[in-house]
């Protein structure tokens, strides 16, 4: 059978691709649109460092079919930034030592984008258990929660302020 | 090494002569994340894959006088989202809540978390106890089944060759009744249940239970469905003596395997106590409406 | 003349069994010449990797290091880390 | 020279530094958070193709045959490698990551010979053009094995009757030596004073036997690689590992090749702990791109890595404890039998001369065994082997404390070594920091909350020697007055900020001109493994020594400038100043004015140092953990945890504290959920994170840490290495915290939920 023509939106661009249908979306944002910033590191949904948002909502992109994209919006960790711009979550996680390898932090980072989006105000246990699908193994994940939680509190008071 | 064929139907019929046409082996996909870790560890190669999330039906929620309809490829996070159901149905939101991460919650459907039949699915029990009904659609007709009747055994459902669950049916809450689901898993996410309680149950104005179903999972190829839990409840006003007399009869129901996750002993046990700690929540929810 | 401490296992097998010797030497390599002089292949026990402390500071890779008079001087294992 | 390094001393003393104990924003923090870095599997060549291994699915068997003939034939493969392609090696042994190691035994682990030795063991490995086409060749490679009597437990392992994996392993240090193989590897023994008579004099003994479970590093990167070799035959290789040098030292003796023909990047690493200080894929992926003439990009899957990689080994340790009433330790005696995993070399050894190293013991004794059995090759994982021996004495000693109704805090106080006392090793501690540890931890408010109903609070304290050895730096002045500083050890988590704090102290400039860079093993002189908590030690002294070299350099530049002798210049806030009584008013000439000059006065201005670094200062922790226990399910929740732990000086104390925390909780998922699970045929059941049951975010509660500064003599700013100690307390602190919560001693980890509910409702039961 011949590949899939896929017609889909990554960080706000429009994309084509061709794929086989045992392509996961995340074997095309590395392999084929070179977006390497989405990391496999389990392929079966345990880890979340492959993590990005589908039309909003979060998802691990080795749990999708590339032939899915068809349509959606996927935004991944190279399109949190706003050009060099960091999201206050990354600046956060950089002011508050938030990450030690890094293998782990654009998953933690864009899981946290999709929690604050949806909830500006977490609480420590909200942040905890959203989280609970990004594995990391360096940090004991204290700072990564702060940072959240510090990030979320800017992130409100620059919406009040502007 | 065959390619693996993709079709994604529109509607009911399309998908039904999809997988009518289809040669053996063919899969169904809804959310894709058990389908998707057999694919990558090589557990399966279907010569096609028929992605149902293409079809309106199978992905609203609709809400009647009698009953809430329940797209069998609605994600676990948009159920939860639905305000309504969450406040009528709290233990079988909490229930599909509890299926994996934030991220599985995107993706995963009631639909293939049965379908998938694994005895640990944590929506079935919560669903059994609600007394939900499933419509499977097929190149033979539309039918509808109870939930417990749909998984036959580990891996194994009672769907024949063509048919796919489309939604499933759950009732309006009936006043003085409440609903719970607890799993016991070693840590706090992300794993599977060693051992699971679904209870719904009903009390009259003096707070006697009238009507229960309790239903177990990881404690048997299927999920149970059982009657002497619901006989140890039904006429007491859920004291002491009857809680303990239903976790009694959990654990008597229980026939668990070992294995990686858990012992005979520790699964028959803690069956028992989730039931019973189960039934309290579903009391108390019941007092309170 | 430094103290020389080891092991008594290894004592056993490289120094007819004993734990203390005193030796004089001004640095490490002139005590494994030393030692092997009057216990015929000690060197050979260091072959696989062994470190040396000399008054408390590891050595994991010696060989002029000083040995002062009063020193004292234990043969370990090499030790690595995660 | 001597004066810079005075200053720096007195520096340490009062505590005036620019820069360190800040916490700056990392130099590579922009790329990690955008997805920019680089890791293993992340590099892109022109023309590179996939390889795949096949690995074993029997626990022990004789490989008969292997026909890879119709792998071969398939369109798309490019090349396939077997056992057969690899030289012999001779038995040599080379300092590893924890325990010396044999190459032998490195390359029959790359690739099995006659026998496989465990499930997941590589058997043969493709190129081809795609992923689908190289499962597809593995799938047609025919290997016919003749499946044996297996052995997974480490004393079955040591039974008289069970199968032998070597047939030529005789037990090394027992004398006389055995005439027969047998699976035990080695016996190693430590001893100080007399045990006979310490045990004579103990007015109370604590003797149990203690064991701990397999567990994985569970670092959340897979092995990855890609390898490139050009018709001359020299070999690129990039990975991701914890030492360039390493990989091209393994590589060099595992396919026969000069070292000077391999060359190796270091690709970001998505952490080790350990468990990257030897190669699996690398030396396959060399073979395939030789053989294939493309670059071959090999990744592991996570069922690989918990199969053929890692992990450390489960151990069986007995400890017997002998103490007087008023709770003064007088003997100490412990028996470790240690998986190796398929080949000898587990850290058993390092669990004696660690375990009773915490206290002043005056008779003591360990007896080490290293124990071969059909699992994977145990590697290096974060003080390898201190955490086991610890467990057993941490859980005696709470246990004696509860038996004397003594406060556990204050009997490790009573015990605790300090200065001067003796190890079971050999030699005396010098300047150490443990019972400020325990000062530190008597002081937090954490020891005197409250705990309620089946909660329990547990204390434990752990050592780990910590190391220095050969290390690399080079500091190169910018024609702007900005500096590199290039280093040859991966950063793993956070010391490119170390060594730029470092050199921008010594030198006194601004720290954003300062940009750190991991050499690959052209660029940089060799460097021994990022591992052992050195880095910041001992690259980090190189780092210092090099930036002095620099500021040496620059004096001589500005009195050139100056047209003075050097003697009058000092170099200080980051520029020359002259000191000469009559040219005082001489403005100072900064950094950049000098580099701009440079030509002028010489050539560009660079400074290299290799060193030996000694004088690696120990560490030493405690914890506290408070937990409660469901007693109807067995269920544990973490309420409340602090790490205290001597660092010597936190250079950035934001990257020092997560050393803590994360190692404490590496240390949690040990003590109650992580462990191999294998079936009666000798295969891995929980081969990925689902089961393997790694501790997640919702799991725990903050870490809290508390930094005792005892600064170590050998180290210009004072440093200790300080990743390995927080792994080393935590079993212990956690199951005292349960065996206190749930009124039971908890003697086998993990604690997990069967296990607890069984012990709870067995305590009951005897009533």
């Amino acid at each position: 059978m011949a590949k899939h023509h896929v017609t889909t939106t990554v960080n706000r661009q429009p994309v084509e691709l061709l794929c086989d249908t045992s392509e996961t979306l995340l074997d095309v944002l590395r392999d084929e649109l070179g977006l390497t910033g989405s990391k496999e590191g389990c392929g079966s949904g345990d880890c979340g460092a492959c993590s990005v948002l589908m039309d909003g909502r979060l998802v691990c992109a080795c749990l999708v079919l590339a032939v899915e994209a068809t349509g959606h919006e996927i935004t991944t960790i190279e399109g949190i930034a706003e050009g060099n711009t960091l999201h206050p979550i990354q600046q956060q996680f950089l002011e508050d030592a938030a990450l030690q390898c890094g293998i782990c932090t654009p998953g933690f980072v864009v899981a946290a984008k999709a929690l604050l989006d949806r909830n500006p105000d977490p609480t420590e246990t909200e942040v905890r258990f959203w989280l609970a699908g990004n594995l990391c193994r360096c940090t004991g994940y204290d700072k990564i929660v702060r940072a959240v939680l510090t990030a979320a509190a800017k992130m409100r008071e620059e919406a009040v302020h502007g | 090494m065959n390619a693996v064929e993709y079709a994604k139907p529109q509607s009911i019929d399309d998908a039904i002569r999809a997988l009518n046409n289809a040669p053996a082996g063919a899969r169904v996909l809804a959310g894709g994340t058990d389908l998707l870790v057999q694919l990558r560890a090589g557990h399966v190669r279907p010569p096609v894959i028929v992605d149902l999330k293409g079809i309106a039906e199978l992905r609203r929620i609709e809400v009647t006088a009698t009953g809430f309809r329940i797209g069998a490829a609605v994600a676990g996070a948009e159920l939860g989202e639905h305000a309504q159901f969450a406040a009528e149905w709290p233990g079988v939101t909490e229930a599909f809540h509890l299926i994996g991460s934030t991220q599985i919650q995107g993706r995963a459907t009631m639909g293939g978390n049965l379908c998938n039949a694994s005895p640990a699915a944590d929506s079935v029990p919560a669903l059994i106890a609600a007394g939900a009904r499933c419509v499977i659609v097929g190149a033979s007709g539309t039918r509808e089944v109870a939930v417990e009747e749909v998984v036959s055994g580990p891996g194994k459902t009672t769907l024949a060759k063509g048919e796919f669950i489309s939604e499933f049916l759950i009732a309006r809450r009936q006043a003085h009744s409440g609903d719970a689901y607890l799993r016991f898993i070693p840590r706090t996410e992300m794993d599977i249940a060693v051992a699971s309680a679904g209870v719904c149950l009903t009390l009259d104005d003096k707070g006697l239970c009238t009507a229960a179903r309790v239903s177990l999972g990881a404690v048997a190829p299927t999920a149970l469905l059982v009657a002497d839990c619901a006989k140890a409840l039904i006429g007491t006003s859920l004291d002491d003596a009857a809680l303990a007399k239903l976790a009694a009869a959990a654990s008597a129901a229980c026939a668990p395997i070992n294995d990686k996750r858990g012992t005979i002993e520790f699964r028959t046990k803690v069956a028992g106590v989730l039931a019973r700690r189960a039934a309290t929540i579903a009391a108390q929810r019941a007092r309170g409406n | 003349m430094a103290t020389v401490i080891l092991q008594a296992a290894f004592a056993r097998r490289y120094t007819d069994g004993q734990t203390q010797l005193d030796c004089a030497a001004s640095n490490y390599a002139a005590l494994v010449t030393a030692l092997e002089a009057r216990f015929p292949g000690f060197s050979r026990s260091l072959d696989s990797g062994m470190a040396v402390a000399i008054d408390g500071e590891i050595y994991q890779t010696p060989l002029l290091e000083p040995i002062g008079p009063d020193s004292e001087v234990h043969f370990l294992p090499l030790i690595g880390g995660g | 020279m001597g004066n810079e390094k005075e200053a720096l001393k007195a520096g340490i003393e009062q505590g005036t530094y620019k820069w360190v104990g800040t916490r700056p924003i990392r130099p590579d923090g922009a790329d990690k958070v955008t997805g920019r870095a680089a890791f293993g599997a992340d590099l892109d060549l022109p023309g590179m193709v996939t390889g795949t291994v096949l690995r074993s699915p029997h626990a022990h068997a004789r490989i008969r045959s292997i026909d890879t003939s119709a792998a071969r034939a398939l369109p798309g493969v490019l090349a396939v490698v077997t056992g057969a392609d690899f030289p012999e090696l001779p038995n040599e042994v080379a300092a590893g990551g924890e325990a010396p190691i044999n190459f032998r035994h490195i390359s029959e682990n790359v690739i099995a010979r006659a026998k496989v030795l465990y499930d997941g063991h590589a058997v043969a490995a493709v190129a081809a053009t795609s992923a689908e086409i190289a499962a597809e060749a593995l799938s047609r490679i025919k290997v016919d094995y003749e499946v044996l009597p297996h052995v997974i437990d480490v004393l079955d392992a040591m039974r008289e009757d069970a199968p032998v994996l070597h047939e030529g392993l005789i037990t090394n240090g027992v004398e006389p030596a055995p005439t027969k193989a047998s699976n035990i590897a080695g016996r190693v023994e430590f001893a100080m004073g007399d045990v006979a008579q310490g045990f004579a004099e103990a007015e109370i003994i604590i003797e149990r036997s203690y064991t701990t479970a397999a567990v994985h590093q569970g670092y959340i990167e897979p092995h990855a690689c890609v390898a490139s070799v050009t018709a001359d035959g020299a070999a690129t290789i990039w990975c991701s590992s914890q030492g360039q040098f390493m990989v091209r030292e393994f590589c060099s003796k595992v396919l026969s090749m000069d070292i000077g023909n391999i060359r190796v990047t270091p690709a970001e690493i998505g952490g080790g702990f350990g468990g990257k200080t030897t190669v699996y894929l690398e030396p396959l992926a060399v073979a395939l791109a030789q053989r294939s003439g493309r670059p071959v990009h090999m990744v592991m899957t996570r069922s690989e890595v918990f199969r053929a990689s890692g992990p450390t080994s489960g151990t069986h340790v007995h400890i017997k404890l002998g103490a007087k009433r008023d709770g003064s330790f007088v003997a100490g005696e412990m028996e470790l039998k240690y998986q190796a995993g398929a080949f000898p070399g587990s850290p058993a050894f390092l669990g004696g001369m660690t375990g009773f190293s915490c206290y002043e013991i005056p008779h003591a004794k360990a007896v080490c065994w290293d124990v071969v059995s059909n699992r994977p090759k145990c590697a290096a994982y974060r003080a390898p082997g201190a955490p086991m021996a610890s467990f057993g004495v941490e859980s005696a000693i709470d246990e004696l404390a509860q038996q004397l109704n003594m406060d556990p805090l204050e009997l490790r106080l009573k015990n605790a070594a300090k200065t001067g006392t003796r190890t079971i090793y050999g030699p005396k501690f010098l300047e150490i920091g443990y019972a400020e540890t325990l000062q530190a931890a008597k002081a937090h408010p954490h020891w005197s909350a409250p705990l309620g109903p089946n909660q329990g609070r547990g204390i434990a304290s752990g050592f780990w020697f910590n190391i220095g050895g050969q290390s690399s730096a080079a500091v190169h002045v910018n024609e702007n007055g900005s500096v590199s500083v290039v280093t040859g050890n991966p950063d793993i988590g956070g010391s490119r900020a170390s060594m730029a704090i470092m050199a921008a102290e010594v030198l006194g400039m601004d720290l954003d001109q300062v940009k750190p860079v991991i050499g690959d093993t052209g660029q940089i002189a060799y460097s021994f493994l990022t591992g052992g908590s050195r880095v910041t030690f001992a690259t980090g002294m190189a780092v210092v020594q090099a930036a002095e070299n620099v500021v040496e350099q620059l004096r001589q530049r500005a009195a050139k400038l100056w047209k003075i002798d050097v003697e009058h210049v000092i170099w200080r806030d980051g520029a020359a100043h002259c000191t000469k009584a009559d040219e005082a008013a001489r403005a100072p000439l900064s950094l950049a004015e000098i580099a701009h000059q440079a030509g002028r006065t010489g050539g560009p201005i660079s400074g290299g140092v290799s060193i030996n670094a000694a004088g690696a200062g120990p560490g030493f922790g405690t914890h506290i953990c408070d937990v409660e226990v469901d007693p109807e399910t067995g269920g544990v929740k973490v309420l409340r945890y602090t790490a205290i732990q001597d660092v010597g000086r936190a250079i950035h104390p934001s990257y020092v504290e997560g050393q803590l925390q994360g190692g404490a909780v590496q240390g949690i998922g040990w003590a109650l959920n992580e462990e191999y699970v294998y079936d009666a045929k000798g295969r891995l059941q929980n081969a990925g994170f689902l089961d393997y049951r790694m501790p997640v975010c919702s799991d725990l509660p903050m870490i809290d840490t508390v930094l005792v500064e005892v600064p170590n003599p050998a180290h210009p700013y004072g440093v200790r290495g300080v990743g390995e100690v927080p792994i080393v307390p935590p079993l212990a602190a956690v199951a005292n915290a349960v065996s206190r919560a749930a009124g039971l001693r908890m003697t086998d980890l993990p604690l997990s939920p069967p296990r607890l509910l069984a012990a709870i409702d067995g305590a009951k039961a005897a009533g």
